[in-house]
């Protein structure tokens, strides 16, 4: 007993705390009152997207992939701009060109490249190119060549951002077979390649959203054939779906109409797993307190899913979303090989590996497969995105 | 003055967390003796659970010891104590020797901390094989002697049955056996009973008093509850924000706290009455009631062409609250208390031959069970609910003013300008801050957050409230509050309550009457303070004697216990249940029902 | 249990109906089909014994009557022109391009897929297995980021341009044979051990290639799983026994994390399939996946349609396999079967 | 030798002269009778050492006894090709299962062949003789016998016509249009074992060639074993097990399916190619042995064929390659082009094989067939238009197309007779073959196309846009490329292209129903056209003519199906043709014949891109007599067929 008058001892009282017989009171201050009004955790005091965001930051990995893409799919409209040549634009002498070497700050231009001299080697059967190393001649930035082309849809121009020197050509990836420049055509490629899982995840978010939300909740009845039906679409091989129905693509149809119906397909075949996540998210919302406090206040049905329900899943298929971009990406390339998706003249990554895939691009012109490397980055790109945002999605913690 | 050198000597324990370092565990210091039993109190966030798991060495990930000493001296052979060694500074591989062996933890949560894939008997046995030599048939052996010892009725079939199998209260026996399995000389109990209902947790309580007793080991006890301290403990450390505020044996600490926050904690914790002076014996001005309220669910088909099975939560139930009244709903979990309050909101519907009524401030009466449409939301207005869990109750992506003026935009009342006055205004009567109302749910605790709940539910100035468990989750000092502030505002606004609680003292203090319930009936009914004062049901006295209060003079009454609390077929004549068959409620004093025959 | 696999049975066949059906209308759906395509081509050609063959067959086989009564007949549901003989009676059906018993053409080609599909299961689980568990348990260390990234390359490349660069670079640095999955030597040898280490050797790129993108995503749901397995309080528990971090892992949260790991035996399924179509037929190996192709092209559609049903049918047992696996490893998930 | 080099692939005007008198009466037996004087100067045949085990078991009776009496003596000298040593394996490839049947085509063991001048020459058959061309009587060889060692006879000539071709179960339409003259069936007569006699009413003048194409209409069969399958010779009884055993509902059935001599995917059924396969069909690889009674011998009296196995394995085109260049191949052309030569060059050394150029022999390698027989009424009277067909071929740079595809190697050409062909003509390859965009479009606006819309696109009159949509079947990667330049020219005079690869089958069935535009194929198969080959690429008489599928119907199915020609060219043509099978001598063929190009180079009904193009063959170092050049086409030539592969040989 006595021992308490020491608190204000400090080695005294730690000695108290020690003794299991001593009577010790810390010199804490206790003001009851203060707890109610102040805020425990003020380090989640924001909103929720704020939260997301706070927490996405901290995943590098993430934020580059998210910044990589951004930048990718706003430079889409500007292809034309970026891309030294028109996809279609063809070069005889450049027929299969291997990548040309570029040199920087020489001869006071900013970058300058040589003309190549082709000639087929009817030993081997390739064309041998030897650029005329005394001629270096300047690459032309901000320069007009090439075709005319509309810059979103308003201005016509062939004003682009880097041209071919007068007189020489400019493969930095090379050209393929029939001498097109694969830089430029991975660019313009990129237009259908990354709309196509766009797209296609719209159309199987939409037809996940509804039959997964129909399910979720109303459940019972709808539930069931919901389910039933996922199983079959699952249970079904992609590949005969794919045939028939790109057999049912007209002939006549325009590239961009193919292209448009392959990414129907590609959602068509994609919403299952959507509807799935949806279902199940709305049936784990349905029971959380504040959907029921809401329906006791007599909220409606739409107001409890348009501002309850939703906002608290949208994030979860976003991410979801995001992970499934990829396997449109790589549907695309494999409908391309199959000879079901797009067809020339479109360009897209799937349609110029298709073009790739012998032998011969392997051992000879490896560079014809240059368009991987954009497939597997912005394929990784989507999965560290969506990865990322999954991770950033439950922020509480 | 010679003193034996103790269990365990802790003293400065510091534990730091992620990359800045934030301490919450700081300078943190006691001693144990052999055979006695050290309460650690303090409310979540105090610090007492990393303490108990920093002395095993089982922090969380991004947790770390900065600092301490744990002098633990092992019971040797012959019950002599080894030389005293240091916890913290043990070699994991060491420590892991310790760890399971001679110092065993048993955890809040058992479905959750017990394996679901595994076999009680595997995860019991497990710890004899890591730390003794017994061996397959002698491990079983073994263990089916702990089981025994830790009351299973059937220790064979605990062997091969799995954690879901067994209920809340054998979980934890399951639990306590494995700590129990290799003889321990320190237990680290973190809260074992928090998560059961209160008889079986006075059941629990006093098995691991006996099992102490019998072996003699000792025991650190996290706890925020004072009443289970009082029943258990030698001494107390107090713990607050990482701390000790104060320590000492606990008759001192429980009979004579000098620390603002022990008392606080000691005022708080709930007591069971004095008793009052009678109150009214039956409502007089009827707000809501029901009438023969029944519920059945039919449970999934078993096999082609057999019925379902169908299960009854809620078997004619009949409930009155009077205007301005609370009306309290006791029992434990599953006995149907939620269901009755979502039959009378009309969340759910009721079988067919309920009856429901509502009687408003203007006198006309409703037919809930029948109402729809415009009908229907008027009915919501007046009558609005809170909610058990804090953290589910608000939608995270609402900040608060939206959470508040939500139902004033639903039904369309008032400018934008008028809903968020009446915000600010609802703010100020829960007791937060109207500065506060563009923050967000998750930025408050939760005892603020049961408070904007109870606001939001306010909004529409309702008349009637249905708080369902509004405090179980909370720490009991922030329960105590709430139950304040509830109080406060059924006076000001003249509120009518059906308050679900599991708690019997929980509602002493608030309820006008009382209705306890068990397996979908209600088996005892009658104004608060006669209840208390004259349980007359086994169940209700069970109830009350199981209730542990911070009184060192007041022990549990185990044989009260185990008369009422076991299933209503061993209830004493005239209780007893005969299968589906109950005996009626009888009126035994005006306004006081009993469900006994004759 | 008992009730539980008789009552997924039951749904599962009534799924493969629908599915039958689905199936039917699909293989039907372009216009024409082979024999008339082929009567036609036949008829002017003038190779008269072809055409008394294909109008024979198309009266054998019911093809003159409406796609409804086709359908029934098929299956075996309704009596064709030589009384019940469906696929419920065992009759496959006659491959017109291929003019032989559906079952004598797919006979091999089915087993060759069954044991194709399965060993790139193997891998998938041999290989996601450890890296998945060091993943999760050493999360967000340089063996995680190494492991999510081979998962990650894995389902970045597309199969058949894999299959082609590991082929050809296979083939020239390790001297592993190029397409097929035996040696045409030992193609019709008896199975020695000989044949087996040929079989062995050919397969190795083929499974590599159908099994690097369900394996990485194998990695990622199980270091998802496991991470928040990890994150449960029994883990402490186990710890808590005194138990060592590797066997406690192993024993308990890895345990818990395999749940859905060996669930996705019936996710990977069908994936698995219809990317071992693709990959079979740019590596040439003889399973289905090329000779489905054909039959799709061609219209041949008693071969594209059993084939069809039967990878239908491979990947529902797959899911009752999981189903099945997922309630013998799960006793919460067996003894709800057993109680409700 | 020398003359190979000089001219590889030129039948010489001096040989086909001399062939004109031949076929013409009774020289072409002389010719073949010259033979077993060779025979005579040549030392006694020689056993293969393959067959030597079996021999001296006696499981097998000697060389001399399974030769014919009068075997075909192969002059090797005269092609100047080296004498060979028996023994070795000539390992292939092929892409699908069912391509065992290019055995057949290789081995190209005919009842009479077209030598390596392009010559008929008599070879199962000892002789034939022909009178105004319309009766034929076919020698046998004494002796000569099927795989088996059972005697191939005239029995099996009369086995095929009266059982097969005229049994109305087996043949329910009735025999083959080419055995029917106007309609009436010859009458055949045996003359003894070894001889019999085809007479029709009038001249038949493609029966002949008919039986040298790659895929001759087989009208023998081996009697003796598929009688056994015949309800005429075998009771019910004895052919219900073996109908259970095939799974086959009725006779006719199983008949049909174990008696087709071309699919060659029925190890039991003899043969008398080279090489007998061993496997049953739908094999993952094909082991052919030699045919220890095949008919030809070299001088030394070595029997050929030299090799004495053939291993084709089953391979996906893709990986094919890739295979060649492991050394899994000894002998290879199908399934290469010429975007794989750089590979192809580059394993050379690993792959222990050279890689030889010879050419296409196709009339043209790429062509595009406007179908006159399309159902859209608009498009099809535009497609009937020569002048639309001439704006849409002069509006092709084929320069560039040869230079992008082919470097330069192949030859910039209408659809029209190779130079190595008697009828070839300069003018008729140059019609309308120029690039020139402008004349191009000056015709089309004189066709009424001159509304254009945004892109350019003309327009047709009923407003819709001039869209050509050309398919293919996809299988050869060179097509996509050329339709993409084609696309590229079409479209600066304001036509739009657009490509569809389509399956082989489905292609054929869309143009056949009139559901194709224009289809895209090769111009002509046979690209060295001399009087005596039926003018049936070039007249409507041919379903498969992509330009006009249904005339074809018409004219093969008698009239039961399709449309009759119903413009002035196309009677023209069919004219002609009819006049071509009635001619009774040379030179009014070969007028006919050349009306008929004529009228092609005018009215180009093919529009052909390119022709001669390179095609890479595969052989191995060790591999002789395989020619350095040579020309690589399927009627006539039966692609390596011509090319006698049956003459290769190992050197040590």
């Amino acid at each position: 007993m006595t021992r308490a008058d020491k608190a204000t001892d400090p080695d005294a009282a730690r000695e108290a705390m020690l003794d299991p017989d001593a009577h010790y009171v810390s010199a804490e201050p206790y003001d009851p009152a203060a707890d109610v009004q102040a805020l425990e955790r003020s380090d989640l005091d924001a909103s929720t997207a704020a939260l997301i965001w706070r927490r996405f930051r901290r995943r590098r990995l993430a934020v580059i992939s998210g910044i990589y893409l951004l930048a990718i799919y706003l430079a889409l409209p500007f292809v034309d701009f970026l891309a030294p040549y028109d996809p279609a634009q063809r070069n005889p002498d450049a027929i299969f060109a291997p990548p040309q070497a570029v040199e920087f700050f020489k001869d006071g231009h900013l970058a300058v490249t040589y003309p190549m001299r082709s000639e087929i080697d009817m030993n081997t059967f390739q064309p041998v190119f030897t650029p005329d190393l005394d001629d270096p001649r300047p690459v032309r930035f901000l320069a007009r060549c090439g075709p005319v082309y509309t810059l979103l849809g308003l201005v016509e121009t062939n004003m682009r951002l880097f041209c071919p020197p007068e007189g020489a050509d400019l493969h930095l990836l090379g050209a393929d077979r029939l001498g097109r420049d694969i830089h430029s055509r991975i660019m313009h490629g990129a237009r259908l390649s990354l709309t196509v899982g766009l797209i296609g995840v719209v159309i199987s978010f939409a037809i996940g959203m509804t039959l997964g939300g129909l399910a979720g909740y109303f459940g019972g009845w709808t539930d069931a054939a919901v389910q039933r039906s996922i199983e079959i679409i699952r249970s079904l091989p992609e590949l005969p779906i794919w045939l028939a129905l790109s057999a049912a693509i007209p002939a006549n149809w325009g590239p961009v109409s193919v292209f448009f119906m392959i990414s129907v397909i590609l959602g068509l075949l994609d919403w299952p797993g959507l509807a799935r996540a949806v279902r199940s998210k709305f049936l784990s919302l349905r029971e959380e307190d504040y959907v029921r406090a809401a329906e006791l206040m007599g909220a409606p049905t739409r107001r409890i899913i348009m501002s309850h329900m939703m906002p608290n899943f949208m994030s979860h298929l976003v991410a979801s979303a995001t992970l499934s971009i990829p396997s449109m990406i790589l549907g695309e390339t494999a409908l391309s090989l199959l000879g079901l998706g797009l067809r020339p003249p479109a360009v897209s990554w799937g349609l110029m590996l298709n073009d790739a895939l012998d032998l011969t691009a392997v051992e000879i012109y490896p560079w014809l497969l240059a368009p991987m490397v954009p497939v597997m980055m912005v394929v990784l790109a989507f999965n560290f995105l969506g990865d990322g945002l999954r991770d950033a999605l439950d922020p509480y913690s | 003055m010679v003193k034996a050198t103790p269990l365990l000597a802790l003293e400065g324990l510091t534990i730091g967390f992620g990359d800045a370092r934030l301490r919450v565990v700081e300078d943190v210091g006691f001693t144990l003796r052999h055979g006695e039993t050290l309460a650690l109190v303090g409310e979540s966030g105090s610090g007492k659970t990393l303490t108990g798991k920093a002395l095993i060495g089982i922090l969380p990930r991004g947790a770390s010891v900065l600092g301490g000493r744990a002098m633990f001296a092992a019971r040797g052979a012959g019950g002599l104590p080894e030389a005293p060694r240091d916890l913290l500074a043990m070699r994991p591989a060491e420590l892991r020797r310790i760890r399971g062996g001679r110092i065993a933890m048993i955890f809040q949560e058992p479905m959750s901390s017990l394996s679901p894939l595994h076999t009680i008997g595997d995860q019991v046995s497990e710890s004899l094989r890591l730390h003794t030599e017994l061996r397959n048939d002698a491990a079983r052996m073994r263990c089916l002697e702990v089981f025994e010892q830790v009351g299973f009725p059937d220790p064979e079939r605990a062997w091969s049955a799995y954690p879901f199998e067994l209920s809340g209260g054998l979980r934890q026996r399951a639990m306590i056996a494995m700590a129990m399995a290799c003889e321990p000389d320190l237990v680290i109990a973190d809260e074992p009973t928090t998560a059961l209902d209160v008889t079986t947790q006075a059941q629990v309580l006093d098995l691991i008093r006996t099992l102490q007793h019998d072996t003699g080991m000792s025991m650190i006890l996290i706890t925020h509850d004072l009443g289970v301290v009082a029943n258990m403990a030698d001494s107390v450390t107090v713990m607050r924000k990482g701390k000790v505020v104060e320590s000492g044996p606990c008759e001192t600490i429980l009979t004579d706290p000098r620390h603002g926050y022990t008392r606080a904690l000691i005022v708080a914790a709930p007591h069971v009455p004095a008793p009052r002076p009678e109150a009214s014996a039956a409502p007089a001005d009827p707000i809501f009631w029901a009438r023969n309220l029944s519920k059945t669910y039919r449970g999934r088909r078993r096999g082609i062409g057999a019925p379902p099975p169908v299960i009854r939560a809620v078997q004619d139930v009949s409930l009155t609250i009077g205007r301005g009244e609370t009306l309290a709903l006791v029992g434990e979990s599953g006995s149907g208390k939620t269901t009755v309050a979502k039959l009378m909101l009309r969340a759910e519907d009721p079988d067919p031959g309920a009856e429901i009524g509502f009687r408003g401030a203007d006198g006309r009466e409703l037919d809930v069970a029948a109402l729809d449409g415009a009908e229907l939301r008027d009915f919501r207005r007046r009558v609005q609910i809170v909610f058990q869990d804090p953290y589910s109750a608000l939608s995270p992506r609402m900040s608060v003013l939206d959470i508040l003026t939500e139902p004033l935009e639903i039904h369309g009342i008032g400018t934008r300008e008028e809903r968020r006055a009446h915000a600010a205004e609802l703010m100020r009567k829960v007791g937060l801050s109207p500065e506060h109302l563009r923050r967000f749910p998750h930025a408050f605790s939760g005892g603020q957050r049961q408070r904007i709940s109870i606001a939001r539910a306010l909004a529409l100035q309702p008349e009637l409230l249905v708080c369902d468990e509004p405090t179980s989750a909370l720490d009991v000092s922030v329960q105590a509050q709430v139950l304040d502030l509830l109080r406060q505002l059924r006076d000001e606004m003249g509120l009518s309550y059906l308050f679900i609680s599991h708690d019997l003292t929980v509602v002493a203090d608030l309820a006008d009457r009382v209705a306890v319930m068990r397996r979908g009936r209600v088996v005892e009914e009658g104004p608060a303070a006669a209840v208390f004062a004259d349980p007359r049901h086994p169940y209700t006295k069970a109830l009350i004697a199981a209730s542990p209060t911070p009184d060192p003079g007041r022990r549990l009454d185990l044989a009260a216990v185990a008369r009422g609390a076991g299933d209503p077929e061993t209830w004493p004549e005239p209780f007893r249940y005969e299968g589906d068959r109950a005996p009626p409620l009888r009126e035994v004093e005006p306004g006081r029902q009993v469900r006994c025959a004759a | 249990m008992l009730e539980y696999v008789l009552r997924r049975l039951w749904h599962m066949v009534w799924t493969l109906l629908l599915v039958s059906v689905l199936i039917f209308w699909v293989v039907n759906l372009p216009p024409g089909d082979y024999l008339s395509n082929q009567i036609a081509q036949l008829r002017a050609s003038g190779e008269a014994s072809s055409i008394a063959k294909a109008e024979f067959l198309m009266r054998q086989y019911g093809l003159d009557q409406p796609l409804w009564k086709q359908y029934l007949i098929w299956m075996g549901f309704w009596p064709g022109p030589n009384g019940f003989s469906g696929i419920l009676q065992g009759d496959l059906g006659w491959s017109f391009e291929l003019d032989a018993p559906v079952a004598d053409i797919v006979g091999e080609a089915l087993w060759m897929t069954i044991s194709l599909n399965l060993f790139a299961i193997l891998f998938v689980y041999l290989v996601a297995l450890p890296l998945g568990t060091v993943a999760a348990v050493k999360a967000n260390s340089a063996i995680d980021y190494i492991a999510t990234f081979i998962g990650y390359i894995g389902l970045a490349t597309p199969n058949f341009l894999l299959a082609l660069i590991l082929y050809h670079k296979g083939a020239h640095w390790l001297g592993l044979p190029v397409g097929g999955l035996v040696s045409k030597e030992l193609a019709d040898a008896p199975l020695t051990f000989e044949k087996i280490r040929d079989i062995a050797t050919h397969m190795i790129v083929p499974i590599i290639v159908i099994g690097t993108s369900g394996m990485a995503a194998m990695v990622r749901r199980l270091r998802a799983n496991l991470l928040d397995e990890l994150a449960k309080p029994y883990v402490v528990t186990a710890y808590a026994k005194g138990l060592r971090p590797a066997a406690a892992i192993v024993k308990y949260p890895l345990r818990m994390a395999l749940n859905p790991f060996v669930a996705d035996i019936g996710n990977m399924l069908p994936s698995l399939v219809s990317g071992s179509v693709l990959v079979s037929l740019v590596m040439g190996l003889q399973t289905i996946g090329p000779i489905l192709l054909g039959a799709l092209r061609s219209q041949d559609y008693f071969l594209s349609g059993f084939i069809l049903l039967f990878i239908s049918a491979l990947t529902l047992v797959g899911m009752l396999i999981s189903d099945l696996l997922l309630a013998a490893l799960d006793p919460r998930i067996r003894f709800s079967g057993r109680n409700a | 030798m020398t003359r190979n080099r000089e001219n590889p692939s030129a039948p010489r005007a001096r040989g086909l002269s001399r062939r004109q008198t031949l076929a013409a009466g009774a020289a072409l037996a002389a010719a073949a009778g010259a033979l077993p004087r060779i025979l005579r100067a040549a030392p006694a045949p020689v056993e293969p050492p393959f067959l030597a085990a079996r021999v001296a078991s006696g499981a097998l009776p000697p060389v001399a006894a399974r030769l014919p009496e009068e075997p075909l003596v192969v002059d090797l000298a005269a092609k100047g090709r080296a004498f060979g040593r028996h023994g070795g394996t000539l390992r292939t490839l092929f892409s699908r299962a069912r391509d065992i049947r290019y055995m057949v085509v290789y081995g190209y063991a005919r009842l009479v062949g077209w030598d390596h001048e392009y010559n008929l020459r008599p070879d199962i058959l000892r002789e034939v003789e022909v009178e105004d061309e319309r009766v034929f009587t076919l020698h046998l060889r004494k002796g000569h016998k099927w795989s088996d060692g059972h005697p191939f006879t005239t029995e099996d000539f009369r086995y095929w016509w009266e059982d097969v071709a005229n049994n109305p179960h087996l043949s329910p339409s009735g025999p083959l249009e080419l055995m029917l003259v106007d309609g009436a069936p010859p009458q055949v007569t045996v003359l003894s074992e070894t001889a019999i006699r085809y007479e029709w009413r009038a001249p038949n003048p493609r029966f002949l060639p008919a039986l040298a194409q790659a895929r001759p209409p087989f009208i023998y069969r081996p009697a003796h074993y598929l009688k056994r399958y015949h309800a005429d010779y075998v009771a019910p009884e004895q052919l219900a097990p073996l109908l259970r055993e095939y799974r086959t509902r009725n006779w006719a059935q199983l008949h049909n399916r174990l008696d087709d001599m071309y699919k060659f995917d029925n190890p039991a059924l003899p043969t008398l190619q080279p090489w007998v396969n061993t496997m049953e069909r739908n094999s993952d690889r094909y082991v052919l042995e030699r045919n220890p009674y095949f008919h030809r011998v070299d001088a030394h009296g070595l029997q050929l064929p030299y090799v004495d196995r053939v291993d084709a394995g089953i391979a996906a085109a893709g990986l094919i390659p890739s295979k060649i260049t492991l050394g899994e191949a000894d002998l290879q052309a199908r399934t290469l082009s010429f975007s794989d030569a750089p590979v192809l060059k580059k394993g050379e050394r690993t792959g222990g094989y050279r890689t030889l150029i010879w050419r296409s022999g196709a009339a043209s390698e790429i062509a595009l067939h406007p179908n006159l027989n399309y159902e859209d009424p608009a498009f099809r009277a535009l497609l009937r238009d020569v002048r639309f067909r001439r704006a849409l071929s002069l509006a092709i740079d084929r320069r560039t197309i040869n230079r992008s595809l082919y470097f330069g190697l192949a030859r910039e050409a209408a659809t029209s007779a190779l130079p190595a062909s008697p009828f070839y003509d300069e003018a008729h390859a140059r019609a309308f073959a120029q690039y020139d965009p402008a004349a191009a479009s000056a015709l089309l606006d004189e066709l009424g196309l001159d509304r254009r819309d945004g892109d350019g696109t003309r327009l047709l009159p009923d407003g819709r846009r001039l869209e050509i949509v050309v398919e293919s079947a996809g299988e050869r990667p060179v097509e996509a490329d050329a339709m993409e330049l084609v696309a590229e020219t079409w479209r600066e005079v304001g036509v739009r292209l657009i490509y569809r690869p389509l399956d082989r089958d489905i292609l054929r069935n869309a143009a056949y129903q009139g559901r194709s535009m224009m289809p895209l194929w090769y111009g002509w198969n046979n690209g060295l056209p001399n009087p005596d080959t039926p003018p049936t690429d070039v007249a409507p008489v041919d379903q498969a003519n992509f330009c006009w599928p249904m005339w074809g119907q018409h004219f093969q199915t008698r009239g039961r199906s399709g449309q009759a020609p119903d413009t002035p060219e196309g009677q023209r043509l069919l004219e002609l043709f009819k006049e071509w099978n009635r001619a009774a001598d040379r030179d009014a063929r070969a007028r006919v014949w050349r009306e008929m190009l004529d009228i092609h180079a005018r009215n180009v009904f093919s529009i052909g891109i390119v022709n001669m193009a390179p095609q890479p063959v595969i052989a191995n170092t060790r591999l002789r007599n395989v020619p350095a050049e040579g020309i690589y086409a399927w009627d006539p030539g039966a692609q390596l067929g011509v090319h006698r592969i049956d003459e290769f040989f190992y050197e040590p």
